[in-house]
């Protein structure tokens, strides 16, 4: 067994810091879902995880899971859009994953590859697909291998690599080559998740 | 950004708060987002709910009335309801004859109702649902997101929503609403992009020359960007996307010429006068139903009816935004 | 100028075809930009002609058919119709019990119709005249043409169209015109100015920030200019003006929250909305009826009603822009 | 009695010439419309003009007057606005003042005036009420006492002089103070009619 990496008021942080990273970024994921989208990425998160720090507040919560499950439901029930329910399908499948007060660097590792998979099986995408996916994918397998870091580093290079991609899920393969060129704002945002848990 | 709003953030529940002043005749919660017939749930009728993004108006819920919704979701402004809305609509409007849900394909309403239906079913509420995917200007293939709803939306909800009023069953009710969106195809034209509240500027740049061909309705741009051409062109332009992709449909059609928002409706007209010359037109409508905000523009829906379809968009209709028939 | 036309200098006339081929049940005549009821005349039925200039859409051609106007006479854009025009309308519809002509009070609107009046008067036909002018924006002075017939012709042409319906004699439908107008004020705002096809540009510029305030339906600019503000205020700003001018009409009161061309419905929506806490609503209406193109913009109408107005309001009218009742 | 200074074919180029410069001067007129009115004034003086050439092309005339009343009545018929009646009624009521096939200086200026009560008849406008009067009248008092080319100068400093006016009639009305510091359009299209009326 690993050493544990998170507990609740870990994990209280790092949604915490979601928060602020979308709240500071809102413009910015906006501004590419302009492109290619519906300009509204920014404000969606922003609002989903604006409510997600009111449900927190006050939550009693024993375990990590329950952090996740609570903000996976939040997610769902304020956002709307695409990533509504695919980012609270992806922390209520972590949140399923992680029943105790403590977790290992193995156990959140195994969480977010549960949370991949959700994304993955309610959205169809495959990599490549000019989505999330492109980040979380290399995001989850770094910090598997090298901890939260690596995976930070690997979620923005996997975001800023969807702009030579095609779009073939979501709104953005409306545009079809045109798509080419911009970087996906789902893809970005799942930058600052993973940046938001290495702290950087 | 011009525009006659308080506040960016709260646009949606405020412009609801305006349709209940308006529309004693309707259930509105302007909080939870919510448009229901005043005398839902009816027994034994089928329920009918759709949703999707606001700033489509009068879609969706300027659409709630007797002959056509009992219920609609609104979600933020081109951002499709969430979960509990589309639940609570459906439990609204259930009058033990199950409940059909109209979805417009796009990832995020498609992702949604699913998952309302989910939970619905949870609760024994049999729900069907029928998928809206008229847009030509996408190719339905596996390497996208597949067809948009648009246009054809409209005509699935009339005529759906008038066999329903007859107490049909609900798989009935559902096979009509995926006939008329076989048998249906639509394209867009935009002169303009969209300001959304939230971004407060245009979704995307046009030059002032040029206009934006196969757009959606979500300020999304289209596939190409052409120089602005006549009406007549602009006309044989959607009519030839439409039948090349789905042909036939121009024989027989009920027809609906839509403004995106910003276009007035003298345009309209000539243009649907255009139109008129090259499909065989039995029914037509002409006006601002499936908008994009302020988008100037236009998209064209061709619905090859038959006469049962053409029977049931006769059918009366009393809501905001369509009445005809008593 | 972006706009979905052949011809700048053939728009009216190819934007009436389009409603030809929309609407087999009237009689268009886009040559001479003549809408008539397919039925017209109706023996012992007051025959109602309106008509204006073109830009205006729904208003009037889209307001012809059973409970509304018997023909209407479409001008070039902005510019009211010339007396052959109205005298070829006047005759369609005279059954004998003579023709009430609706008339919005702008000098070439006045000067044209009285001349057909006189034309028509030489063919013993028996025509009175009820002038529209609500615009409260515009001082009524003897220094000024008098105040602009905007919204309320709407309302006028309803009710005067239902009290005629019910055959009525000629004195009392115009008699009942003229309440409404009197018991009637309206009042504009403009985020943008309207292009019209012949000009090509708008017709003012206004900064990014700014708004016509008292502006006209017919590009004309209004009295002065503000900064945007919100819809709260701008709501209060219309409803000061309108009962300043002529007060008590807010209470028991048919409401016009009319969208100018480029404004869309969900702003029309949240502006009632703000309205509807300042005035006691009877009636009301939301939409685009008495548009200026494509100018971004919204007007009030308040219309003090009676129970005899409220009554014929209400009563079933069947046009292309305008349909309740059976 | 006079010399006869207009015969129906001059009658004819007069009417050619003001056709000319309407068409010429279409752009300005609607320019000075959009300013204080509705943008239209010199596409309805084209429409209308353009109606009359075609309306006069294999028309018989046998004196001045037939070539004026046709003039004014299909101004009538075609122009619609403000001015079409307010022109219309004016080509008319000159035609009806002067009935042979050669009319003098004393015949025409009365016609002018009669032209000019027309006008004044119809819309009720008094001098300085920012309109057509403004140029029509000190053009047709030039026209009595010093002849076409005064009347063309009269006409052309009466609408010039409109810029500082304050509009009481018109669409221009409206606008109340803002009016002042722009040149009415109307005259200014009644300065075009006597600068062809002077062949200038
Ligand atoms: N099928 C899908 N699978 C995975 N991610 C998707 C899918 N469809 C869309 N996305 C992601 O969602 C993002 C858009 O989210 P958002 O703008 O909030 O929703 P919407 O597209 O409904 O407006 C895209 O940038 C993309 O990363
Ligand atoms: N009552 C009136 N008497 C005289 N001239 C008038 C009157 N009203 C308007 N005019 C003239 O008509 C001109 C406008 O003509 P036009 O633009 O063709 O008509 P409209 O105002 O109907 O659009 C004004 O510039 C003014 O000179
Ligand atoms: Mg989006
Ligand atoms: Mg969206
Ligand atoms: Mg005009
Ligand atoms: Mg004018």
């Amino acid at each position: 067994m690993g050493v544990m990496i998170m507990n609740v008021d870990q994990a209280r942080d790092w949604i915490a810091a979601i928060a602020a990273k979308v709240e500071a970024d809102a413009e910015t994921l906006t501004r590419l879902d302009s492109a290619i989208g519906d300009g509204d990425h920014g404000a969606n998160l922003k609002r989903g995880f604006a409510a997600v720090t009111l449900a927190l507040d006050g939550f009693e919560a024993e375990t990590v899971g329950d952090v996740l499950t609570k903000t996976g439901a939040t997610l769902i029930s304020k956002v709307g859009g695409a990533s509504g329910p695919l980012y609270g399908s992806a922390f209520r499948a972590m949140g399923k994953a992680l029943t105790s007060a403590d977790v290992t660097r193995e156990q959140l590792g195994d969480a977010l590859e549960a949370g991949l998979a959700a994304i993955r099986k309610l959205g169809g995408a495959q990599p490549g697909d000019k989505t999330m996916v492109d980040a979380w994918l290399p995001a989850a397998a770094a910090f598997k291998s090298s901890g939260a870091l690596a995976a930070a580093a690997a979620a923005a290079k996997g975001a800023e690599d969807t702009t030579g991609l095609q779009a073939r899920k979501g709104r953005a393969s409306y545009l079809g080559e045109r798509s080419v060129g911009h970087q996906d704002p789902g893809a970005t945002s799942t930058a600052l998740i993973f940046q938001a848990l290495a702290g950087t | 950004m011009k525009k006659f709003i308080n506040d960016p953030g709260d646009v949606v529940a405020q412009a609801l708060a305006g349709l209940a002043a308006a529309h004693a005749e309707l259930r509105v919660d302007p909080e939870n987002q919510l448009v229901v017939r005043g005398d839902a749930p009816i027994r034994g009728k089928v329920g009918i709910v759709s949703g999707g993004g606001s700033g489509h108006e009068p879609l969706h819920g300027g659409l709630v009335g007797p002959g056509m919704l009992d219920a609609a979701c609104a979600g933020e402004v081109f951002t499709s309801p969430v979960p509990d809305q589309i639940v609570a609509a459906t439990r609204a409007v259930d009058g033990g004859a199950g409940v059909l849900h109209i979805v417009k394909n796009y990832t995020g309403d498609v992702l949604n109702f699913e998952m309302a239906a989910d939970l619905a079913a949870d609760e024994k509420i049999t729900v069907e649902t029928v998928l809206v995917n008229d847009d030509v200007a996408v190719e339905d293939s596996t390497w996208t997101a597949g067809r948009r709803g648009t246009g054809a939306t409209l005509i699935v909800e009339k005529v759906a929503g008038a066999l329903a009023e007859e107490r049909a069953p609900l798989a009935d009710v559902a096979a009509i609403g995926r006939r008329v969106n076989e048998r249906s195809g639509s394209f867009a034209v935009a002169l303009t992009a969209a300001t959304t509240p939230a971004a407060g500027q245009p979704g995307f740049d046009l030059p002032d020359d040029e206009m934006e061909v196969g757009v959606g309705i979500h300020g999304e741009p289209g596939r190409r960007r052409s120089k602005v051409t006549s009406a007549r062109e602009v006309a044989a332009l959607m009519v030839e996307a439409i039948l090349e992709a789905k042909p036939g449909l121009g024989d027989n059609a009920i027809v609906l010429l839509n403004g995106l928002g910003g276009t007035p409706l003298i345009e309209l007209y000539l243009l649907f006068g255009e139109v008129s010359k090259l499909v065989t037109v039995r029914r037509s409508l002409i006006g601002n139903y499936v908008t994009s905000l302020d988008m100037a523009g236009a998209s064209l829906t061709l619905c090859h009816a038959d006469d049962e379809i053409l029977r049931l968009w006769d059918a009366p209709v009393r809501t905001p935004g369509l009445r005809w028939g008593s």
